[in-house]
């Protein structure tokens, strides 16, 4: 598992660049809570045919910061995307909640701050 | 008059729902209506339709989201129904007590009549259950069975009435007459 | 002499209309017809044998003079309108009636002659007829016309009446071909009769397609007297030489061509645009029926391949219309193609020839005639009071006027069902089309034909029954008053319907308990359960899976691609072309 | 007398044929199956159900079928004529899909439409089904072809394309898309409850008697034929049902209306140049 | 095609693969996991099968008449909600004394009916151990 | 003229034992356009696991997110714990493991392929398929002691160990299911009205199964070599034979024969297994807590499962992170419905063989 940080700006250039579908597959967004409010982010790779190479693409951000949208070089985030507005109570670019929770659900259940 | 109450033993439908659980006791419903047990052999057909249905299978603890259409589906099962919960997320919330998102247990919201234990309940013990199922079947009357809890007011306030409430109206209107 | 007094009073009863306001031109209206029916079904009672009435000589002479004011009027309409089909056409009738006008015949006969079909026809147009003026007295109000306009409409429809009358009446082929010509010219102001682009569009295209019918005519009139030396059908039909059957096939060309036959069926169509009126008493009472009369007074003279060629021609006719009809949404033209459908069988049965067949015939222009008005008053109720056109928009009709459904229920029942007039013609059609197989092996086409095209009717009335039950989401029960002047004259339809299943038993071909006992069963057994039954029900709501939201419920639509429409077509057409040439062969 | 027994009797008859035939479907899937008499249990469980009702209309509507169907199956009993038969079981099946259309439930909708489309397919077969016993016979009636010899052989065809139908009708793979339990939870009968319900499953019983005295038609006045023809008939319509899955409404209707209309035009022509 | 109609021909003249459950009882391996059961003689009231327990389907509660047991100081009785168990094992893995306090027997649990109150006995043990 | 009607499919739907919601928008019956909720088995278990359990008791959850692939979330789980801790799991428990994910992977297909024909209208090969796969079920039932929830995955190896006799046992009954499953190939390829249902149906072509990173038996009936037992060395697939199976149409019967080759190839494995279980301990103790991060992943039958832990040093866990394979297919699948008849649709879902418990977790 190679992880690389990048800055919350800069990760869709830097995934732009580095994604090419016929070579990595997209395995999800994953999202840790860590301490003093803040949150990590990553996007997870693997390659194609080769033996456990997982890349992680990763940021570090506040819960109110907007996470930006990799659908456009990735459709198949969408799904990703609408889960971890769920779980973590962030904002993506052009998503919207509604995936698991009901409105009288736990509201982001897995965020640091809400405990 | 002769009563008709002992052909309802013979002729139970059944409608299986899934409130949420982990489909380790939906394959062994499916796998009673195989071959090797043969449901079918109590007259069992899986109708897929409430209206049409005398055994209500529920599975899950009942997730928020399904807690409506549980209510929904129970409440457009023609009297005389029997609830049975299969397996022990569906009896107490098993290992998904306490958890966030689910209610434990579905004799919350509706009245259960048979509880199968097990994790997830065999195929035996699914049809111990129905077997269990047929004698209360048969002694039931058809007096009108209510849910004990409806789904919150949320649903309601948005401006679409809740079904269920309506069918519920609408039969005690009619116990009335 | 009734005869006369049923050509010439309704031109009478048209000119007191005219004039009239309101109130008594709807009193005088209704009295009028009320004769109208009373004389026709005197006629129908004290009929024994056929009467034949010559007329005096100047009665030709204007004949020929109104006849030629006519292509002319065409022929400038044409100029006029810009359209040269019309223009071309009417040239091509004038110069084709200057050479019959040379030609004289030497056999003569009467100019009137009134047999059996032709006092079932006068039943037909005059009662059906004058239930549908009646009608036109409350459509026509609701109009964006002038009082003159109003009162010019029901005064043509009148003048219609008389003509149509006029036509089943006469023996004459030149003075059938005036006749012919004056539907024509009825049609072409009645649906040009709103003045908008489409109509006149619509109305040139009528003007121009019937006109066809016209050459055919004219063209049968000038073989017939060189070959047969006569114009009169009951001359040439005595006379008839089973090897030259050209006049017969051009007679039959210009019934295709009336009967709104593919591939001549876009006129009727375009007919639509009229008052509903116009199309009702179009497709039931008069111009088309006039196509299976012709062919019914033809029927003798065809014979082997002839009968063959029109009975494969028209059962095709009658599957491919209906066919098509599935795939249209508005409802009035799912009307129109039936008319053509079933118009289609009309004639192949006329075709057929046997008396079987020709008995269905006469049963199916009856019946037919009625269903349709009572179906076309509805379209006609459903546009004015609910401003509906689409089968689409009528979900849930139900709900907002019972009667109204009720009206389109016995109307499609009528046309489909037993014990119905049409469904018992229907039945014999078969009965005697199988017969004749025996004879003809190619028969089994068209009986295929008759048994698709059957249950594609049944298939397109009952698809559109379905949507008057279907409720749709949002709809609120309101119920719409509807005016007796819509309502009596549909009650009446219905009565006559019911009359009508006696059919039934006059033709022996049922037994009493096949059409006694389903009426019954099926009528008052389940309204008994249903009433037994639904004092312990509970009510539901419909099931969902589960989940609550709003579903959207329309129909199946059945495309039709256009390489079939024009597949269709040109199989017709290439009928048409094998008729013709295998008569001159 | 005899006959007034047997259409009081035939729905019961009906009932047996399909308690028989589950227990036949079950052996071939290698499970033992219910007893003889379940459809009768299920009967009397559905009358002592509480019956719900979605609006009147659709409740009367399936009364109707029920009954028409009834009517239906007496006329062939009494020997009436066989066309008017086709017929008025045309009305009967026309009571279903308007009972399903007049409820404001999707399922309902397409199951009603499948009906209608399967109907296309169908209907022409046994309308020329009827056109060759005519012309066999020399009648429509039923009782005279019963009366008659056996017209199996001349009618062979035809009987082809009727073995094509009767899974239609009886609702079997592969043609059963109209009740496509899978898809369309039953279609028409979906919003049945109760009572009502057993209206539509006692319907299906008679469908069941319908179908079968269409089939020894073929047999004429020969009953032992005819039960032999019954038998193998029942046994081959089950083995595919067990051999199939369920094809698709277009395939359906390309493949009823392809084979069996050529099927029955030739068979047509043949008697005509005979 | 041919081949599952030729195979159905044959079911239909074999016998049928169905057990005629509950008639003929089905014998369970000797290694089924069922209902765990509890030797309160040799318990040492150790309370890790409590602990181990992933959904709670054991409870030590404090009652009025406790076991003779002299290692149960606190006067603790065992509970067990078979409804709420999993079936995994994990307790008897984690006894210190499996096969004698607490093992995992073949039987299979019995069904519960309305009557039997699954859910609300538990529910006043649950609150019971908290207090 | 082209008006739409829409068509449910779920929550509750006889054809689907898991409440998922499909509104198919349709054009007489073809579908144009998909609305799918996949949420209604949330029930929040990845919270639960870092709060509610400890981490040895964490396996035993898991397994509760999907009854069809149980044993390989509990592995994943543990195989992450196991990193996190150092032990080195003994051979023998290696080869254990796998013969119970293959055996998993051969009753979860089988169970797959007879819903699919269930779903096809074809009852009687339902039946057959599900009378079959008793055969395995008894095998996993003589094997954990339980027909579904294993629970035989325990840090540091299994729960119990395998006798000669059983292994003998099950040798004999594989073999059946083998002469079985050559039969279901002939079936699946030979009949008339499957190839009709199956052929050409909902099919993925490689492009979009690499845009829409499908995965699984999906993926693979679409020509993507994707496969995670070829992608991972915490199991000796490749001395146990293992071949990857791939397929070019993509569409349903690419798909069930894929499934059927699995099952082929899955049975050889086992085969292997039992041929040779390796002597050795069952389970290694472990010690300490686990602490720092970890990623597995393991093919699950419906594809690539993914387990990120993120310990702290102390019993509870910081994160665990499921990402399951259905979830990962649900773009690809929506997308799939398109242009399709909705008389095919029960069959296409069932041959994604979704499992949405394990989605919404
Ligand atoms: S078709 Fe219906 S009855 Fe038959 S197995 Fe499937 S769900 Fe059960
Ligand atoms: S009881 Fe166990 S196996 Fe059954 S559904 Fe619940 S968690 Fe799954
Ligand atoms: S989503 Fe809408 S259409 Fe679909 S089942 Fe739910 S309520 Fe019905
Ligand atoms: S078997 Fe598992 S769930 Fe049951 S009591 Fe033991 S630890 Fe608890
Ligand atoms: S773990 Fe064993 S010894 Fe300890 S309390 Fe539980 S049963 Fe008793
Ligand atoms: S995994 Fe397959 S069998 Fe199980 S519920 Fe999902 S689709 Fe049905
Ligand atoms: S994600 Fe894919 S399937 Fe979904 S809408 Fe976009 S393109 Fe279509
Ligand atoms: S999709 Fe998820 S729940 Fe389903 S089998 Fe795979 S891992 Fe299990």
């Amino acid at each position: 598992m190679r992880k690389i940080k990048v800055a919350l700006e800069n990760i869709v250039d830097e995934i732009k660049d580095f994604y090419d579908y016929k070579l990595w597959h997209f395995l999800t967004i994953n999202g840790v809570a860590l301490e003093d409010n803040k949150l990590e982010v990553q996007w997870i790779f693997s390659k194609y045919e080769a033996l456990d190479d997982v890349m992680v693409y990763y940021v570090e951000c506040d819960y109110k910061d907007l996470i930006p949208s990799v659908v456009e070089i990735i459709p198949s985030a969408i799904i990703s995307q609408r889960e971890i507005i769920d779980m973590f109570g962030v904002k993506v670019e052009g998503s919207e909640k509604g995936l698991y929770l009901d409105e009288d659900s736990l509201q982001a259940p897995l965020s640091g701050c809400s405990i | 008059m002769f009563s008709l109450n002992k052909y309802r033993k013979k002729s139970p439908w059944i409608l299986h729902y899934n409130a949420g659980s982990c489909n380790g006791c939906d394959i062994e419903i499916l796998a009673c209506l195989s071959p090797k047990y043969d449901l079918e052999r109590f007259g069992v057909i899986n109708t897929g339709n409430p209206k049409q249905s005398d055994i209500f299978l529920v599975t899950g603890p009942v997730t928020f989201r399904s807690r409506e259409r549980l209510i929904e589906l129970y409440t457009q099962m023609p009297e005389p129904k029997v609830v049975v919960a299969v397996g022990s997320c569906t009896c107490t919330g098993g290992v998904f007590r306490d958890m966030y998102n689910v209610e434990d247990g579905i004799d919350i919201y509706i009245p259960v009549d048979v509880y199968i234990p097990g994790c997830a309940a065999s195929p035996e013990l699914i049809i111990d259950g129905v077997v269990q199922a047929l004698d209360i079947l048969e002694k039931k009357t058809k007096e009108m069975e209510i849910p004990f809890k409806l789904f919150k007011e949320a649903t309601t306030k948005k401006g679409i009435t809740s079904r269920r409430e309506s069918a519920l109206k609408i039969g005690e209107n009619d116990e009335k007459n | 002499m009734t005869q006369i007094l049923l050509i010439l009073a309704p031109i009478f009863f048209a000119l007191i209309v005219l004039g009239t306001n309101v109130s008594v031109r709807n009193i005088f209206t209704i009295v009028f017809v009320t004769l109208l029916a009373v004389v026709s079904l005197m006629n129908f009672i004290s009929f024994d044998i056929p009467i034949e009435i010559s007329t005096p000589h100047y009665f030709h002479s204007i004949f020929v003079f109104l006849d030629f004011l006519l292509l002319m009027y065409f022929f400038w309409q044409g100029v006029v309108k810009k359209n040269s089909y019309v223009s071309l056409f009417a040239l091509i009738q004038i110069i084709l009636y200057a050479v019959v006008l040379i030609l004289t015949p030497s056999l003569m006969s009467s100019d009137i002659l009134v047999d059996k079909v032709s006092s079932i026809m006068y039943l037909v147009i005059n009662i059906i007829g004058g239930i549908i003026i009646i009608y036109a007295l409350k459509y026509i109000e609701s109009e964006d016309f002038t009082r003159f306009k109003k009162n010019a409409f029901i005064a043509l429809l009148f003048l219609f009446l008389s003509v149509m009358n006029f036509i089943v009446s006469t023996n004459n082929i030149e003075v059938f071909f005036l006749l012919f010509e004056l539907t024509t010219l009825f049609s072409y102001i009645l649906i040009a009769y709103r003045k908008d682009e489409t109509s006149l569009l619509n109305a040139l295209q009528a003007l121009w397609m019937n006109q066809i019918g016209g050459v055919a005519i004219l063209l049968a009139l000038i073989v017939s007297i060189t070959q047969y030396e006569t114009v009169y059908f009951d001359i040439l039909i005595k006379n008839i030489d089973t090897a030259y059957l050209l006049p017969i096939v051009l007679l039959v060309i210009a019934a295709f061509v009336k009967g709104a036959s593919i591939p001549f069926d876009k006129w009727l169509l375009g007919a639509m645009v009229a008052p509903t009126p116009v199309s009702a008493i179009l497709h039931s009472a008069t111009m088309v029926k006039i196509a299976p009369y012709l062919m019914l007074k033809l029927a003798p003279a065809m014979s082997g391949f002839v009968s063959v060629t029109v009975t494969l021609i028209g059962t095709f006719v009658f599957f491919t219309a209906s066919l098509l009809a599935l795939s249209k949404d508005y409802f009035k033209e799912i009307l129109g193609l039936s008319t053509i459908a079933l118009l289609a069988l009309m004639m192949s049965l006329a075709a057929v020839g046997t008396p079987e067949a020709i008995e269905a015939c006469l049963v199916l222009i009856v019946f037919h005639a009625i269903s349709k008005a009572l179906l076309f008053f509805q379209a006609g109720i459903l546009e004015k009071s609910f401003h509906l056109k689409y089968v689409n928009d009528i979900n849930g009709l139900i709900n907002h006027s019972p009667l109204v459904v009720f009206f389109i229920l016995i109307g499609f029942a009528s046309l489909t069902l037993p014990p119905f007039g049409v469904f018992i013609a229907k039945f014999m059609a078969i009965e005697s089309l199988s017969n004749e197989i025996v004879k003809n092996p190619l028969y089994a086409f068209a009986l295929v034909f008759i048994a698709l095209g059957s249950v594609f009717l049944t298939l397109l009335y009952f698809k559109v029954v379905t949507k008057l039950f279907a409720k749709d989401v949002d709809a609120k029960a309101r119920h719409v008053e509807i005016s007796a002047y819509y309502t009596v004259p549909s009650a009446i339809l219905v009565i006559f319907l019911v009359l009508g299943i006696y059919i039934s038993f006059d033709l022996n071909l049922l037994s009493g308990a096949e059409i006694i006992v389903p009426v019954i069963l099926i009528a008052v057994v389940p309204l008994l359960f249903a009433t037994l039954l639904f004092k312990n029900a509970h009510r539901v709501k419909e099931y969902n899976c589960g989940e609550k939201d709003e579903i959207k419920l329309s129909m199946y639509y059945f495309h039709m691609p256009k390489y079939i429409q024009k597949a269709i077509i040109i199989t017709a057409i290439l009928g048409m072309w094998i008729l013709v040439i295998g008569v001159l062969i | 007398m005899i006959e007034m027994l047997l259409i009081f009797l035939a729905p019961i008859i009906g009932g047996f044929v399909y308690g028989f035939e589950r227990i036949v479907r079950a052996r071939m899937q290698n499970r033992q199956g219910p007893p003889l008499l379940q459809p009768f249990y299920d009967m009397l469980k559905l009358i002592d159900k509480q019956a719900f009702i979605v609006n009147p209309y659709h409740s009367i509507l399936g009364i109707m079928h029920f009954f028409t169907l009834w009517v239906v199956v007496a006329f062939i009993i009494l020997g009436q004529n066989l066309l008017y038969v086709i017929f008025l079981h045309l009305l009967s099946t026309i009571f279903l899909i308007l009972a399903g259309f007049s409820v404001k439930s999707i399922y309902s909708h397409i199951g009603s439409n499948r009906e209608l489309l399967a109907m296309i397919a169908y209907e022409p077969i046994l309308i020329m089904l009827a056109v060759a016993f005519f012309m066999i016979n020399g009648s429509f009636d039923i009782s005279a072809i019963r009366e008659n010899p056996s017209s199996i052989f001349p009618l062979i065809l035809l009987f082809l394309a009727f073995l094509m139908v009767i899974p239609i009708k009886l609702k079997k793979s592969p043609f059963d898309a109209t009740e496509a339990h899978q898809e369309i939870v039953g279609g028409v009968e979906v919003e049945f409850s109760g009572v009502f319900f057993e209206f539509l499953y006692m319907a299906k019983w008679l469908e069941y008697f319908f179908v079968y005295s269409l089939l020894v038609l073929f047999a004429g006045n020969n009953l032992i034929f005819a039960i032999v023809l019954a038998l193998f008939t029942f046994l081959v319509v089950n083995l595919v049902d067990n051999a199939t899955a369920r094809i698709k409404m277009n395939h359906l209707i390309k493949i009823v209306v392809t084979i069996g209309l050529t099927l029955g035009m030739l068979n047509l022509i043949g008697l005509a140049y005979v | 095609m041919f081949t599952s109609l030729f195979k159905a021909l044959t079911n239909l003249f074999k016998k049928p693969q169905t057990i005629d459950y509950p008639v003929t009882p089905i014998e369970k391996d000797k290694d089924y996991r069922g209902l765990i059961e509890y030797g309160e003689e040799s318990c040492i009231y150790c309370m890790k099968c409590e602990k181990a327990c992933p959904p709670g389907a054991i409870l030590f509660v404090k009652t009025d008449t406790p076991s003779e047991n002299e290692k149960n100081k606190k006067g603790l009785k065992y509970n067990y909600n078979p409804y709420l168990c999993i079936y995994c094992g994990e307790c008897v893995r984690a006894c210190p004394k499996p096969e004698e306090a607490l093992w995992q027997s073949n039987k299979k649990p019995e069904v519960a009916v309305r009557g039997d109150n699954v859910n609300s006995d538990w529910f006043e043990l649950e609150k019971l151990h908290k207090s | 003229m082209k008006k739409t009607i829409n068509i449910p499919l779920g929550s509750q739907h006889i054809s689907l034992l898991e409440p998922v919601r499909f509104k198919f928008e349709c054009e007489n019956e073809k579908i144009v356009g998909v609305d799918s909720d996949v949420g209604f088995v949330h029930r929040g278990v990845e919270k639960a696991c870092t709060t509610r359990f400890k981490y040895d008791a964490v396996g035993y959850v898991v397994a509760r997110v999907c009854g069809l692939c149980a044993i390989t979330h509990s592995l994943s789980y543990t195989v992450a714990i196991e990193q996190l801790l150092d032990v080195e799991v003994s051979k023998k428990a290696k080869y254990l493991r796998v013969l119970l994910l293959e055996l998993d992977r051969i009753h979860s297909h089988m169970l797959c392929l007879s819903h699919t024909c269930e779903s096809a209208g074809f009852e009687a090969m339902f039946m057959r398929i599900m009378g079959d796969r008793e055969l395995i079920m008894e095998i996993q039932e003589l094997l954990t002691g339980n027909r579904i929830q294993f629970d035989y995955i325990s840090i540091g190896g299994v729960n119990r160990d395998i006798s000669l006799e059983t292994a003998k046992k099950i040798v004999n009954s594989l073999d059946i299911v083998k002469q079985k499953v050559l039969g279901y190939i002939d079936e699946f390829t030979n009949n008339w009205s499957l190839s009709l249902k199956f052929k050409g149906i909902g099919a993925l072509t490689l492009d979009e199964a690499y845009r829409f990173n499908a995965i699984g038996p999906l993926a693979r009936a679409s020509g993507l070599h994707i496969d995670v037992r070829n992608e991972i060395e915490y199991l000796p697939y490749k001395e146990l034979g293992f071949k990857m199976q791939t397929h070019t149409d993509g569409d349903i019967n690419a798909r069930n024969i894929i499934r059927l080759n699995e099952i082929l190839n899955s049975l050889e494995m086992c085969n292997n297994i039992l041929a040779g279980v390796p002597e050795g301990e069952i389970v290694v103790k472990s010690k300490g807590k686990p602490s720092g991060e970890s990623l597995v992943r393991f093919e699950a039958p419906r594809g690539e499962l993914m387990y990120f832990v993120k310990g702290n040093a102390t019993a509870m866990l910081d994160r665990v992170r499921i990402k399951t394979p259905t979830f990962s297919s649900i773009p690809a699948f929506s997308h799939i419905f398109m242009g399709e008849n909705y008389a095919d649709a029960p069959a296409i879902l069932a041959s994604f063989d979704p499992c949405l418990s394990c989605t919404a977790k």
